[in-house]
């Protein structure tokens, strides 16, 4: 180990990585055999790189996700490894306690899978498919919206407000998320609105 | 009928005149405890000093590797434990240290250059036997005790690294003691001829009796039934 | 953020009150530490508890939780008394010299105008004198006793040394240091940093608290200066963007406002705002507001807003109230005036105050959506799991609908963080099962919308089915195209105003930035402020060019940073008026004589004549606000107000409670503690751990391994006093909730000495709930108000009344 | 700022140290290498430390671990110690400076320090199940482990711990198979504050002497470097605000050294007693050359007859 390289391959020498995929050839059986014995093999070998953000707090680190297939070539990758981005300017590969556990977010026991639907006064969520859900969706909101809009207020204003159905937007979505919403929510009428900054 | 030197004679000797006269030393039972006791010794000694010393480590494939030396290693220990405990219980009184004990071992050149006959006469067990005795009786004690505080599987929790390590140093030096009386006792065995059938069939001849524990012999025969059943050496 | 995380290694001082950035933010903090290490920068913190940043500082003062401001004044007076001032700044850039109308006055804890039935004030006499020029008048020697520097020297005369010790708890001493080392940073060629964060938004005067410490840095010379500013370290990664594209109630994107009713069309709406210059030559940036609105229009409706329709002004929701926060949603669905709602990704069961009220209001409504990668407490608020969440299914009619979306790692897009950089992104996982993205979501629900209204018509459909949504596929509008819609389009070709012959934007193609829209339709933006980021150039949002000249931490071409790729604003600032840097050491932006120029976009019209034109362009006046008029609901200066549930009366204004400015809904009210209550006799605060993110990382096994439990911290004295032991259970309760938890007890919690009398604190870390990976536990919010800040609602986590006991242990 | 870890290269690489390089093996001997690899060495800054546990986080996510969910018991430490699934631990003491008065929250990151002149090798008896490479890491060889725990005796620090999963020890390998590749340890890429960084043993002492210069200008006057010269100096070190008082960082040893009981069971012990064996068997050989069998002749035989004879006639 030499420092040196270290700090050529922060300066982001793209030809430390070639150089690299050169030495494989021969460089993998030798690593194979220096394994065998004691030092484990290294698990992001032939694995393909994401640049991403921490979605946690708004330091937003930078960081690397290793996967086993390829999203770009249509394949289905698997995220195997997440840690920081060392070209980013902010956190230069440092991470905290949670962005340096951002694998176990992704695979999450606790992740959700499918859509579900919790019927009036029933204890349990049921399977529903994606269409049915957002019809379902759809319908409610217009009895509501078509029941509930005010369109002239007492004065006679155009005021055209929806206020009985109310939309908390999320705080980790992206900014195109944010605007889609914006149009989806704003052109619907809706005022109760509001996000997570507050809390 | 027991008489101040019951002691000297152990349960189930008995003398058998004839030609040659045959005496009983050891039971079947006790014969059986023996070598149950001797089979673990000799396992943990083998297996204890694969860990010892890197020498010896090959050892341990005899018991199929290290990791299985660790695994098995304490358990035997467990059984030699209660196995000699056995011994004890068997044969302490007889054990108990004599007046003529003394001066055996005050001889003990005469006995190394087996002039017996300058020897006094002793009971069923000689000092140097009952040095044997007493000092494995202590030192597997001394064993068992320290094994179980470096038992980390089982019993890690229950004390301090630094008594851990006192534990090791005090098992490895008993460990040490222990195999060479075991050697001592071995040579012993083989050195005094006939003694060997003792553990292995039982009996010894008279003869044996005579040179080697005559003090026991005369108890024997003072105690024996006053008719006996003759019994040939063919048997 | 003003300034950014990597600008703050070049600050002389951290001052770190109301916010705990080692713990919450530890990769931001790295910059303080780079600071200490590379320049001898000195750290203080400020908190009620000797936090994870207290653990690294030189100085660390405890304060009860909700006297900031006092403690803040303290300081501003302090700095008055002592000459501690940049007098060179004061005079130049801010508006101490600006004569304040006569009506004006502080008395008793309140302004002038204040109606106690309405709780709100008449601030007609929060303004400046307006001359016959219709300029405000000045005194530039700040002799007149009217002059915003008098008032606010006769303001802050109050918060000596000795007030704030018996209002704050503060040991003198410590305070005495702080105010000193503080002080020091009034020098040109030193700089002080402010990181804040909930610490003070939390409260029911959020606002001014923030407002103190700003009117510090501008006392202090130390806004737009490189390692100085007003540093939000904000919380969420994208909480900053989703205020920037004004996902609130009373927000359109780029910080306009919705119109009120009251304004009946686009001129009434824009007659109160676009303002014009209060001093000459002034930029007032403001009064280009008409072209951000129109062009946002624009980006909405597309072709159907038209000159002849106002831009379709009337498709916006005009509001009858100053706004629906999520407490008067809360509200309104208890008072059962409400029958549907969406949480996109947020999870309000846990996040909003006053659990019990939470739980009954959404027991109330008809429907409830759920957008979220992980299963969330809301999404199961129906869900008995004993004494974690006790309620009755059966009784509960609320229709509940799942849908699972995508994580970070599997979707495309920028987050915007509190350093303004827009950041993209890029998916690299497969995502589990059908979860699919936001994007695709929302869409389907417009889409389906749509299509009902198309099919069977209903209440004014217009804003729906014309909604602007030409993407390539309506099913899923790519992050690129939004991206692209948010930056701007030339609708027809746009040209330079001040050169005709000069094309700035051929139609159809993206403008290249803010500067290019205009107010009559010839452009659309879905957000102003960001305009620039997805132009011809490409996605500069993508940009990963980590070029820093000089290593000023300006990191200029590394994605994008709004407005106009600026990383230091009111970076004109960091000049004096001849256009030089302050401290040379320190430059940012200099007058070469003709134009502005150096490490970063100059926050200024590059030509603006240094003498002439003032640094805070967004301001009218062109300098910044120590008087801030008619701003802010509760007062144009901060003043010390006691939190709603406090454990001492306020000292200054005795007849005073809370914030007399804050919204209190007729319910809450009694579900409030007195003060100095017997029953409640311990002052709570929450908070969140370094382990955890919010309600998140529960569901994440590492993190749960690293902080398995709910638990309330507590010093040893109240431990002695209660019989609590370390690691031992306790209950704690409120006037609305209770809660059980395990106790650690610690050094790093002391009593204050208030007013003479000794106050304990009871920390609460929330992150614990009844899903997730980690044991099932409470959280803060079943104890805390149901009351916001003044100006813009925010609940009040950080300070309200608790008792404690020792328990056996949960009864199962 | 000190330069970071380098982000990892995912091509096949050639490992930059392996069995060549091997300066010590537990057990057995080694030819040692011709040339010594350059010392490496990570470096904990105490004063530094933010005590966030991302160094737990980072190491728990690269190296696989399992760390079992435990409780809360008053304290901020999880898990509670060191286990076969956590290599590094962070200890929070709470201490108040008697000089002071001020409170001072001291938080170490605890795990191995790869000692020059390690322990747990002395100490173990499995050829090879405890190496150390002549850059300065003590690594443990899983295959060759047995599990006997003797690392944890000879150890100063009390680092390992035994798996009872597959009854062989573990602890921080320094990132073996990041710097292998040229890569830094987990904890010292992830530590936000770079509180851990990882360079040259040569780099960490210059690095720490700009620290503790630093801290003596922030009034810490026995500021000082941590890298015990009783186990031959260490390859993880720490930069204290109280040198002259290690204890008080949740019990760093002050002076660690091998325990002289295990010096005494490894050394002396190992070889007197085998002496001792050896001298047992020899004599008894040689006294069975001079002295030939021990054998009860006729005579003997005869007398008992006699004896036994006249008492049962």
């Amino acid at each position: 180990m030499n420092m040196e390289l270290s700090r050529r391959q922060f300066l982001g020498a793209a030809g430390a990585g070639v150089a690299a995929t050169a030495l494989g050839a021969l460089g993998f059986g030798e690593i194979e055999a220096a394994h065998a014995e004691a030092i484990r093999a290294f698990k992001l070998v032939s694995t393909t790189e994401t640049r991403n953000t921490c979605p946690y707090c708004s330091v937003a680190c930078g960081v690397i996700m290793y996967s086993k297939g390829d999203r770009k070539k249509g394949e289905r990758a698997e995220i195997i490894h997440i840690e920081g981005d060392t070209d980013h300017p902010t956190n230069r590969g440092t991470l905290c306690p949670k962005g340096a556990a951002l694998l176990d977010f992704v695979k999450s026991e606790t992740r959700l899978k499918y859509p579900m639907i919790r019927k009036p006064g029933s204890d349990r969520f049921e399977r529903v498919s994606w269409d049915d859900a957002l019809d379902r969706i759809a319908r409610l909101m217009k009895d509501d919206r078509d029941a509930n809009f005010i369109q002239k207020n007492k004065d006679g204003v155009t005021v055209n407000r929806w206020i009985t159905t109310g939309f908390l937007a999320a705080s980790a979505t992206t900014n195109e998320t944010a605007w889609e919403t914006y149009k989806v929510v704003r052109s619907a009428g809706m005022l109760v609105f509001d996000n997570q900054a507050r809390v | 009928m027991s008489t101040d030197k019951d002691y000297h004679v152990g349960k189930g000797d008995s003398v058998h005149p004839g030609k040659p006269v045959t005496v009983d030393r050891y039971t079947g039972g006790a014969r059986i405890n023996h070598w149950i006791t001797a089979t673990s010794l000799v396992l943990l000694a083998l297996s204890g000093l694969s860990l010892f010393h890197p020498r010896l480590f090959i050892l341990s494939a005899l018991f199929g590797g290290g990791q299985s030396v660790r695994a098995i290693h304490p358990w035997v220990g467990v059984i030699l434990f209660f196995s000699f405990l056995g011994l004890f219980l068997r044969f302490w009184k007889l054990n108990l240290w004599k007046r003529e004990d003394g001066t055996w071992l005050a001889r003990v050149r005469d006995v190394l250059t087996a002039h017996d006959e300058r020897l006094p006469e002793i009971g069923k067990y000689n000092a140097g036997q009952k040095l044997v005795f007493w000092s494995m009786s202590v030192l597997i004690v001394v064993l068992i005790t320290s094994g179980v505080v470096i038992w980390d599987q089982y019993f890690a929790a229950y004390t301090t690294i630094e008594q851990k390590r006192w534990a090791l140093l005090v098992h490895s030096i008993a460990a040490i003691l222990a195999i060479s009386v075991w050697i001592v006792h071995v040579y012993a065995a083989i050195w005094v001829r006939g003694t060997i059938r003792a553990m292995t069939r039982g009996y010894v001849t008279g003869g044996w009796a005579w040179r080697y524990h005559r003090k026991w012999l005369r108890e024997l025969v003072a105690k024996s039934p006053t008719k006996d059943t003759k019994r040939t050496a063919a048997e | 953020m003003t300034n950014s995380w990597t600008d703050i290694k070049n600050t002389d001082l951290v001052v770190i009150m109301g916010g705990n950035a080692a713990e919450a933010h530890p990769c931001g903090f790295k910059w303080v530490t780079e600071a200490k290490a590379n320049r001898g920068a000195r750290l203080i913190v400020v908190d009620p508890r000797f936090t994870r940043s207290a653990s690294v500082a030189d100085l660390y003062a405890p304060i009860r939780q909700g006297t900031d401001i006092a403690f803040l004044l303290g300081v501003i007076n302090y700095c008055i008394q002592n000459e501690k001032v940049q007098w060179d700044y004061v005079k130049a850039f801010t508006n101490a010299s600006y004569i304040v109308k006569d009506g004006f006055a502080y008395k008793d804890g309140l302004f002038t105008g204040y109606d106690e039935a309405k709780r709100d004030y008449d601030k007609s006499t929060w303004d400046y004198v307006i001359g016959v020029d219709g300029y405000a008048v000045v005194d530039d020697t700040l002799a007149n006793p009217r002059c915003v520097w008098n008032l606010l020297k006769a303001h802050v005369s109050v918060y000596t040394p000795e007030m704030v010790v018996r209002i704050c708890g503060t040991p003198k001493d410590k305070f005495l240091k702080v105010a000193e080392m503080i002080g020091e940073c009034s020098s040109p060629s030193k700089a002080m940093t402010s990181m804040y964060a909930l610490g003070w938004t939390q409260h029911s005067k959020g606002s001014q608290n923030i407002r103190a410490m700003a009117m510090l840095q501008l006392i202090l010379g130390n806004i737009g200066v490189r390692g100085g500013g007003m540093n939000a370290l904000r919380g969420h990664s994208n909480i900053q963007g989703l205020t920037d594209v004004g996902l609130m109630s009373n927000l359109l994107p780029g910080y306009l406002t919705l119109p009120n009713e009251k304004e009946v069309d686009l001129e009434t709406y824009m007659s109160t705002r676009g303002f014009k210059p209060l001093r000459p030559n002034q930029m007032s940036y403001w009064q280009n507001y008409r072209k951000f609105f129109v062009s946002f229009q624009k980006a909405m409706w597309g072709p159907a807003a038209t000159p002849e329709n106002d831009f379709a002004y009337d498709w916006l929701p005009k509001l009858d109230v100053s706004g629906y926060d999520i407490l008067r949603a809360f509200e309104l669905m208890n008072q059962g005036k409400m029958t549907g709602y969406f949480c996109q990704g947020f999870n309000p069961l846990l996040a909003a105050p006053n659990r019990k009220k939470v739980t009954e209001s959404l027991s109330k409504l008809k429907y409830l959506v759920t957008m979220d990668p992980l299963d969330t407490e809301t999404a199961r608020f129906w869900e008995n799991h004993g004494e974690f969440n006790d309620v009755d299914s059966s009784q509960i009619q609320t229709e509940v609908i799942q849908l699972p979306s995508t994580c970070f790692a599997e979707d495309e897009g920028s987050l915007t963080n509190s350093s303004r950089w827009l950041q993209w992104h890029w998916p690299g996982g497969t995502p589990p099962g059908e979860a699919r993205t936001d994007n695709w979501i929302m869409a389907q629900i417009h889409v389906r919308l749509k299509e009902l209204y198309r099919k069977e018509g209903g209440a004014f459909p217009d804003p729906i089915v014309n909604l602007d949504w030409a993407y390539a596929d309506a099913n899923e509008p790519t992050a690129e195209e939004l991206a692209k819609e948010i930056n701007g389009k030339a609708l027809a070709t746009v040209y330079d105003a001040a050169d005709p012959t000069k094309v700035l934007a051929e139609a159809g193609k993206l403008v290249p930035g803010f500067a290019a829209l205009r107010d009559d339709g010839s452009t659309s933006s879905g957000c102003w402020i960001y305009s620039g980021c997805f132009n011809e150039n490409g996605n500069n949002m993508a940009r990963r060019d980590t070029s820093d000249p000089d290593e000023t931490g300006t990191y200029p071409k590394w994605t994008f940073s709004w407005p106009a790729n600026r990383r230091i604003l009111y970076n004109r600032a960091s000049a004096d008026l001849n256009g030089k840097a302050w401290d040379p050491s320190r430059k940012v932006i200099e007058w070469d004589g003709a134009k502005w120029a150096g490490y970063d976009v100059p926050d200024i019209a590059p030509s603006a004549k240094p003498a002439d034109v003032g640094p805070f362009i967004m301001n009218p006046e062109g300098v910044s606000r120590l008087f801030s008029r008619g701003m802010m609901r509760d007062g144009p200066f901060p003043a010390h107000y006691e939190p709603f549930e406090s454990p001492v009366g306020n000292l200054i204004a005795p007849k005073v409670r809370g914030n007399p400015a804050a919204r209190v809904f007729a319910g809450d009210f009694e579900q409030f503690a007195e003060t100095a209550s017997a029953e409640f006799p311990y002052a709570a605060t929450s908070y969140r751990l370094t382990e955890h993110f919010h309600y998140w990382t529960k569901h994440v096994r590492v993190n749960a391994v690293l902080q398995p439990e709910f638990f309330v911290e507590i010093s040893e004295e109240l431990a002695a006093e209660k019989g609590i032991t370390k690691g031992g259970w306790v209950r704690v309760w409120s006037k609305r909730g209770s809660i059980q938890a395990k106790a650690v007890v610690t050094k790093r919690i002391k009593p204050l000495i208030c007013d003479g009398k000794p106050v304990h604190v009871v920390g609460i870390p929330l992150h614990w709930g009844f899903t997730g990976a980690a044991k099932k536990g409470f959280g803060p919010n079943s104890l805390t108000p149901f009351v916001g800040d003044a100006n813009i609602e925010t609940p009040e986590y950080k300070a309200f009344l608790v008792n404690i006991e020792p328990i056996a242990g949960p009864v199962a | 700022m000190f330069p970071p870890v380098p982000n990892p290269t995912t091509g096949p690489q050639s490992p930059k140290f392996g069995e060549k390089d091997l300066i010590r093996r537990s057990a057995s001997t080694v030819t040692p290498p011709a040339e010594r690899q350059t010392e490496v060495a990570k470096l904990i800054d105490v004063s530094k430390c933010i005590g966030c546990k991302a160094c737990q986080s980072a190491c728990i996510e690269w190296n696989d671990t399992h760390p079992e969910l435990e409780t809360n018991t008053g304290v901020y430490e999880n898990p509670h110690d060191l286990t076969p699934d956590m290599f590094t631990l962070m200890r929070f003491t709470e201490w108040e400076n008697p000089e002071t008065n001020n409170l001072e929250w001291l938080i170490r990151k605890d795990g191995c320090m790869h000692c020059e002149d390690p322990g747990c090798l002395k100490a173990c008896p499995a050829p090879g199940a405890i190496v150390q490479y002549s850059n300065g890491i003590v690594d443990f060889v899983h295959e060759n482990c047995i599990g006997c725990g003797y690392c944890i005796k000879g150890c100063p620090f009390n680092i390992p711990r035994i798996s009872k999963v597959d009854h062989t020890a573990y602890k921080c390998t320094l990132c073996s198979d990041r710097i292998a590749v040229g890569q830094g340890p987990a904890c010292a890429k992830a530590c936000p504050t770079q509180a851990i960084v990882y360079g040259t043993k040569e780099e960490m002492k210059k690095h720490a002497e700009g620290r503790i210069a630093d801290l003596k200008s922030r009034g810490f006057e026995n500021a000082g470097l941590y890298d015990p010269p009783g186990v031959g100096g260490t390859h993880v070190m720490y930069v204290l605000h109280h040198a002259d008082k290690p204890e008080i960082y949740a019990g760093l040893p002050n002076n660690p050294k091998i325990s002289p009981i295990v010096e005494a069971w490894k050394g002396a012990t190992k070889y007197a007693g085998l002496a001792v064996i050896g001298v047992a068997a020899v004599s008894g050989f040689l006294h069975y050359l001079v002295n030939g069998p021990n054998r009860v002749s006729e005579e003997d035989e005869e007398a008992a007859e006699r004896f036994t004879g006249d008492r049962s006639s």
